[in-house]
């Protein structure tokens, strides 16, 4: 149904990787693809956000109907119902709370609407067509084994090891911070001191003060979210304290070039672009396409992203994916 | 009304000079009334100028019209020979008129002295609050007043209405005011008080000082002014009378269209008789009254006299039910109320209309028949809905017989004129058909035609069996509407006598002293 | 002559603490006619708001067409504004009777977290479903009657007692349910709640209940008429004989209730219950009263305001999303139509005073 | 004869709107003594604050012994305090004068973006960080003027446009920042503000200076006096004759310009100007200025509690952590000892009042 010579400049050029390989990229029909995801109210969420509109706008075969972010389950779950009632082809939805939108993804899916989930995973699995995970869980696991190689390393016995966790009474902090335990359960470590902080810089800068103050010697601090590493970090310049390694979260810009200059030991990759790659995959499944990268045909069921350590030696390779935040 | 002629020899002098305020054709209209059509006034240095009306007349309306308040549809006002625009109160208080408002606005969280220079602060050297300064300028005021006993740091909160009104006053002299306009200054004070009031005044008149003075009592305006304007809905209907000599009767018929005989009503032949239906005894409050002995039967009226600050309204707010006692009991009709419990003496047959409407009765926001019935909702609903049509019907009913204006029951309560408001508040007890009706002060603000009707009234429902205890500041009042006298000083019971064994000097001497003369 | 002036000349902001009559609020003395009467009373108190909403739908429809102006996108915004309406609704009697309430939305979160536990889920699977709705109606009740007490009784001051259980219900909600989601698996719960009745889906028609009981009870009865007295004077509702202290404690309870039956709507509708459900509904809540014309000093109330206020919001933010505007544009836009609408909304009542 | 008449026992919950004098505070006719005086009038008010602190850091002391007590652990919670307490003592104005303000945090977070946008920045290191400062302070005003301006002249609901302008400020802030965070480069700026003098960090002592004057201006000017009585009572501070719109107004402005300091400071904490600063400010400043005294309806306002109310708040806060206690059980800690700071409060004041 296309026309448009256009095509090139927009869908090539930048990301050179998967465009090489397959035909995917052609223009098909015209699909409209329906956008839920949390308020914007972060730095990993908008780049979320802006990663799939980006991603998005790369077709022209897509007709992107983004719904207001909103950290209000009831109200997404009315853009689904809105999503359905116009008929959009695919849905990519990243719930505020997987349990909460696990019905109203049902629903759609049973309108034959299919849907791709993203980040927090529905409870129940009919709900989506795929799921994207970046691996929370994983994510705390990674930071809990590199800080058992710090541990190692420096030989630091029993070390004083200190977690400051994002917004509490999300899921994801709480898989976060079991991962982490787990790990450190592994080489005999535990957490000694955790407090919350609430993914703003403000936030960070105050929970760490406190903890600061909770204990004179710490060996390593994970900080869940480099969004509020800003913070965290003013608070350790504030109290001019720096006798341990600094572990982050997420993978902002910020962080890599902390890590870069030094400041920072390292931070574990949570990608922001799952939603672009839910938008990708949402475009294939509203137009039948498979997956030609991979040998099967299909569309996978469930995609689960790896949480890699950025470390001073890698960081170089992972720069492109931190995040301006 | 045999208080003494005694005319300040300046108004002699002062008729023949030029008028320092005149106030031509003012109109002023609220959303649907129209509150003044065409007031003229003039107002000469020196002189005190009365304005008398009936409640509801405009009276008020005009006050704050002249004090930049409020501001005319229609009208000039010329101030010294200028025509002047008063767009705010700044306006009006830098032309040096200075205003004591009905409704007492003074600001509860703020000290006298603050309260009085509020506006044109004392400031020092460097711009901040001179406050030893301003308590001394505050201090010497209310010495002027009588007063030196009231601290100019108290907080105005806690003070009485009478105290307040001391303060009120203090604050219009503190701005040096050619014109000083008060609107029934005496409605809360007591006879000493009104005295003070007086003296004052007449000190100001012989400085040069022109008073507008608002009353509804009669007599006051016979012994303090000198000249007489008399509003009738909104208009002027005389202008110049001389307060001396215009007689009693005409002045009523000026201000109400009719003839009445301002008189109280005669009290039924013979002492009332029965068991008593009220019983309070040996009631007391720690800090406040001790020992309240008194019976009071079906149809009977039972005055209490006594100077503000007595502890009167606490006597009666105790027996309602509103405070609570610290000794004795009180019982009606034989049965004991349970102490402190408003429901109780209600269910009792207890009716009571406190002494501050604004704040203790009324919610002005509400329509009139709201308030009205808001002690007898029970009455008006079937299984707790209400019956609307019949509410504002009864509502309607009773503000009719007490001649409400405008009698319109859909009316916010607010925007009725203060003597008006009383009435509504009156209407509600009368709805209730009490056995005991508790009255503090039911004619503050009523003017002659309407407390006539409230006298009568009052007397009326004695006749049908209902025991009533009245309070009020007015001693003449007190006598001549009750069938006994009790006189309370300093929060005891002093003397208990039928009425007419007594008369206003004795009571007095009663008041000030604490025991018989 | 004109009829602004009187209006023109008070100097105190309408806010909390003032007890001025109302200018735009006093009718007229004897020319009155029952129409006008009718326009200066609550309808012409609530013109302004039809306005507004209408402007909004006529905006909806001319920039989003048919995907506004269908039924279920209708019915979307009705299901969308049931619960919080619910909560409002409850918030116009406690502003009424001279309150307010912070903690609407932690109770709804603990009264879904009491709720879905699986150990009340379990009984409710066993037994009826009704049990989930009675743990969650008396959750909130009981919150409401802590509130109340304290307020009533403690004499503490509202602001600061319902913090006090904002914080405190979000806590024990998080620990009751371990900060996990707990999802709803009682099937003839959802079923129930999740249904339509003549195509109207239930919890709209909930909503719908509620509104007309809410008004009802403010306007026609003397449990209304004395929540009137004691916001706009408790001192004068106490001396004519009102158990004021009482009548504060029951307008929390009422609200408590009102939580817990947003609560149950809620769990229904995302078929979970968690701690983090009624995030801000607080805020929503009173805004949405305040809108409406319920004074935030008491004495004066409107539940027809109120609804109207809930419709407007929920509108706006459906307008909004039709339009794929950003998060942080409808923010500003959001704030601007506020500001307008309550604008319009005072000049239409100025406008329908008779003079 | 007295002229002081005690206050009818109130009946009335001493929430909003309430206007009968407090009873607790009413004090003998003749028999006052200077020092029953001084100790029923602030000294007495705040003792229940006082003794409410100290109870806090007892148990920080025996809970957390060394590592509460020392003198960078108290510096922290200054430190803490200092941002949010800036804002409370501009609230205290606010309040005191019968307004509100919930755009306080939206204020701050605009403030702050707007201050460290490149262009601010490159403009700011080229000729000083004064320039940063005036950017805050007056985006701060700006808004203020806004809430202030439609308050006062366009006569409407402090709740509601404040509320509009939460959501504006902060949209608006978003737009600026493209959400993102905004780091502050300018070195000079961050050396000032995050040094210390004598030992005491220089944004405890900015939060001292705002404190004293904000003392000074309420207690010792006719600034001061105008806003408590436009705040007690409009209409008499009218007749007074008082400017009223416009005192209203200049207290808005006040707060803005408060908020501009906080985000001044906020920038040096966190060396980030960014959007999503100062979130949830209002319900804190709020709430300390509440607890610590003043009258949430207007017309008693009190510096001093303030200043309590902030570091009760923030010691709470360092305290729990300091004892390493999880969220949800801080919550619920938090929900209960705010009610017990406040009824001891009462307790305290009573006690403290002869008669
Ligand atoms: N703010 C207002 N809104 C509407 N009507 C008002 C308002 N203020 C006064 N009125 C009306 O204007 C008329 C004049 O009232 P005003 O207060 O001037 O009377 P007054 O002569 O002072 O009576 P009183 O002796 O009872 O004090 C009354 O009908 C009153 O109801
Ligand atoms: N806070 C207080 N503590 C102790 N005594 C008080 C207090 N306030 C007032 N009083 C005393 O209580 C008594 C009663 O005062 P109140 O002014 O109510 O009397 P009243 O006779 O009703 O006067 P009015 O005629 O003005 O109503 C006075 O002796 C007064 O000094
Ligand atoms: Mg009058
Ligand atoms: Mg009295």
């Amino acid at each position: 149904t296309s026309n448009t010579p256009a095509e090139e400049s927009n869908g090539g050029g930048d990301d050179g990787g998967t465009t090489a390989v397959s035909a995917n990229d052609d223009p098909g029909e015209t699909v409209t693809i329906g956008f839920s995801g949390p308020e914007a109210d972060h730095g990993w969420l908008a780049a979320i956000n802006s990663a799939a509109r980006e991603e998005a706008d790369k077709y022209e075969d897509i007709e992107f109907d983004i719904a207001e972010g909103t950290n209000d389950p009831s109200a997404q779950i009315a853009h689904i119902e809105s999503f359905i009632s116009k008929g959009v082809d695919a849905i990519v939805l990243l719930p505020t709370d997987g349990a909460a939108l696990t019905e109203a993804a049902t629903e759609a899916m049973q309108a034959g609407i299919p849907v791709v989930n993203v980040d927090r995973e529905f409870s129940n699995e009919f709900a989506a067509r795929v799921t994207i995970l970046g691996d929370n869980y994983g994510m705390g696991v990674s930071a809990g084994t590199y800080a058992c190689q710090l541990v190692e390393e420096n030989d630091l016995g029993d070390a004083v090891i200190a977690e400051i966790a994002g917004i509490d009474s999300l899921p994801l902090t709480q898989d976060r911070s079991q991962g982490f335990e787990d790990a450190l359960a592994e080489c005999g470590q535990d957490v000694d001191r955790r407090v919350a902080a609430e993914f703003t810089v403000e936030s960070g800068e105050s929970a760490a003060s406190n903890l600061l103050q909770a204990a004179n010697e710490i060996d390593i601090i994970w900080n869940h979210d480099d969004d509020q590493g800003v913070g965290v970090k003013a608070a350790f310049e504030n109290a001019d304290r720096d006798e341990f390694f600094f572990i982050g979260g997420a993978g902002s810009a910020n962080a890599m070039r902390w890590i870069e200059a030094g400041e920072m030991e390292a931070t574990v990759l949570y990608p922001p672009t799952q939603a672009a790659d839910g938008i990708r995959l949402a475009r294939l499944l509203a137009q039948d396409k498979g997956l030609s990268d991979l040998v099967q045909v299909e569309v996978p069921r469930r995609i689960v992203l790896n949480a890699p350590v950025v470390t001073a030696d890698n960081v170089e390779q992972y720069m492109p994916l931190g995040f301006e935040s | 009304m045999g208080a003494a002629h005694q005319a300040p020899d300046e108004s002699a002098g002062a008729s023949d000079r030029q008028p320092l305020l005149e106030m031509h054709d003012i109109v002023k209209h609220f959303p649907g009334v129209k509150a003044l059509d065409g007031i003229d006034l003039d107002v000469r240095a020196g002189e005190v100028h009365c304005l008398l009306g009936q409640n509801g007349a405009g009276k008020s309306t005009l006050i704050k019209v002249l004090a930049g308040a409020h501001q005319p549809n229609a009208g000039r006002i010329i101030w010294r020979g200028e025509e002047v625009r008063l767009p705010n109160p700044q306006a009006a208080i830098k032309l040096g008129i200075a205003t004591i408002y009905q409704e007492l606005d003074l600001v509860d969280g703020l000290t006298v002295a603050e309260n009085i220079h509020l506006g044109h602060e004392r400031r020092n050297r460097w711009g901040f609050n001179a406050a030893r300064e301003s308590n001394a300028a505050a201090a010497e005021l209310l010495g002027r007043l009588g007063h030196p006993e009231v601290s100019p740091t108290t907080e105005v909160g806690r003070m009485s209405a009478a105290g307040k009104q001391i303060v009120s006053m203090a604050r219009a002299l503190s701005h040096d005011a050619k014109l000083i306009v008060m609107d029934e200054p005496s409605a809360v004070l007591d006879q000493e008080e009104v005295g003070r009031l007086f003296r004052v005044v007449r000190d100001l008149s012989a400085q040069g000082v022109a008073i507008v003075y608002i009353s509804h009592r009669l007599e006051e305006i016979r012994e303090i002014g000198n000249r007489v304007t008399v509003l009738k809905d909104g208009r002027t209907v005389a202008t110049g009378l001389e307060a001396k000599d215009t007689p009693t009767k005409e002045v009523i018929r000026l201000m109400t269209g009719r003839s009445i005989d301002y008189v109280f009503p005669d009290r039924g032949a013979g002492a009332p008789e029965g068991d008593p239906v009220l019983e309070v005894e040996g009631l007391g409050r720690t800090g406040e009254f001790t020992g309240v002995d008194f019976t009071v039967r079906p149809g009977e009226i039972v005055g209490l006299a006594g100077m503000v600050g007595s502890g009167r309204s606490e006597i009666l707010e105790t027996i309602y039910g509103a405070r609570k006692p610290t000794a004795g009991s009180v019982k009606v009709a034989g049965k004991r109320l349970r102490p402190g419990r408003v429901g109780s003496a209600m269910a009792a047959g207890i009716g009571f209309a406190p002494e501050e409407r604004k704040s203790q009765a009324l919610v002005l926001r509400d329509p009139i028949y709201r308030n009205v019935t808001m002690a007898s909702l029970p009455r008006f609903s079937r299984r707790g809905f209400m019956h609307n049509a019949e509410e504002r019907r009864a509502a309607a009913e009773h503000t009719g017989a007490l001649d409400l204006r405008p009698n319109d029951v859909e009316r916010a309560a607010g925007t009725l004129s203060g003597g008006n408001q009383q009435k509504v508040v009156l209407a509600r007890w009368l709805l209730r058909e009490c056995k005991v009706l508790l009255l503090d002060e039911p004619s503050r603000g009523v003017d002659v035609g309407a407390r006539t009707e409230i006298y009568a009234l009052v007397r009326s429902l004695a006749a049908s069996g209902i025991a009533v205890v009245v309070v009020s500041s007015e001693i003449e009042e007190v006598i001549g509407l009750s069938d006994r006298v009790l006189v309370i000083s300093d929060g005891s019971l002093v003397h208990d006598c039928p009425a007419d064994e007594i008369d206003e000097h004795q009571v007095l001497d009663m008041v000030m002293e604490g025991e018989v003369a | 002559m004109s009829l602004q002036a009187s209006a023109v000349e008070s100097g105190g902001q309408p806010g909390p603490g003032e007890d001025v009559p109302e200018k735009k609020g006093a009718s007229g003395g004897g020319f009155r006619t029952r129409a006008t009467d009718l326009l200066s009373g609550s309808a012409g108190r609530n013109l302004g708001l039809v306005i507004a909403l209408l402007l909004l739908c006529l905006i909806g429809l001319i920039t989003a067409g048919d995907r506004f102006a269908n039924v279920d996108n209708m019915m979307t915004v009705l299901r969308l504004a049931s619960v919080i309406g619910v909560v409002s609704v409850g918030m116009t009697f406690v502003i009424t009777g001279g309150g307010i309430d912070l903690s609407v939305g932690a109770i709804v979160a603990l009264a879904s977290v009491w709720a879905t536990t699986l150990a009340t889920q379990t009984m409710a699977s066993d037994v009826h479903w009704i049990l989930m709705v009675s743990t969650a109606l008396a959750v909130g009740a009981g919150c409401g009657l802590v509130n109340g007490l304290l307020i009533a009784y403690g004499r503490m001051a509202a602001f600061i007692v319902t913090l006090a259980m904002l914080a405190a219900a979000r806590g024990l909600a998080e620990l009751i349910a371990d900060k996990k989601t707990q999802v709803v698996t009682v099937g003839p719960f959802l079923d129930f709640f999740r249904g339509s009745l003549l195509g109207i889906p239930r919890l709209v028609i909930i909503f719908a209940l509620v509104a007309v009981a809410g008004w009802v009870l403010l306007n026609r009865t003397a449990y209304g008429r004395r929540t009137l007295a004691v916001g706009g004077n408790p001192e004068a509702a106490r001396l004519a004989g009102i158990n004021v202290k009482r009548h504060q404690t029951s307008l929390y309870v009422l609200l408590g209730v009102a939580c817990g039956i947003a609560a149950v709507m809620l769990m229904a509708r995302t078929t979970a219950g968690t701690s983090t459900h009624g995030t801000l509904y607080e805020l929503d809540a009173i805004a949405a009263v305040v809108i409406g014309g319920t004074l935030l000093s008491g004495g004066r109330g409107t539940i027809v305001g109120t609804v109207f206020g809930v419709l407007i919001f929920t509108t706006l933010t459906n307008v909004f999303t039709l339009n794929n505007l950003d998060t942080s544009t409808q923010a500003v836009a959001k704030g601007a139509i506020i500001v307008i609408a309550v604008l319009l909304q005072q000049r239409v009542a100025a406008r329908s005073t008779p003079g």
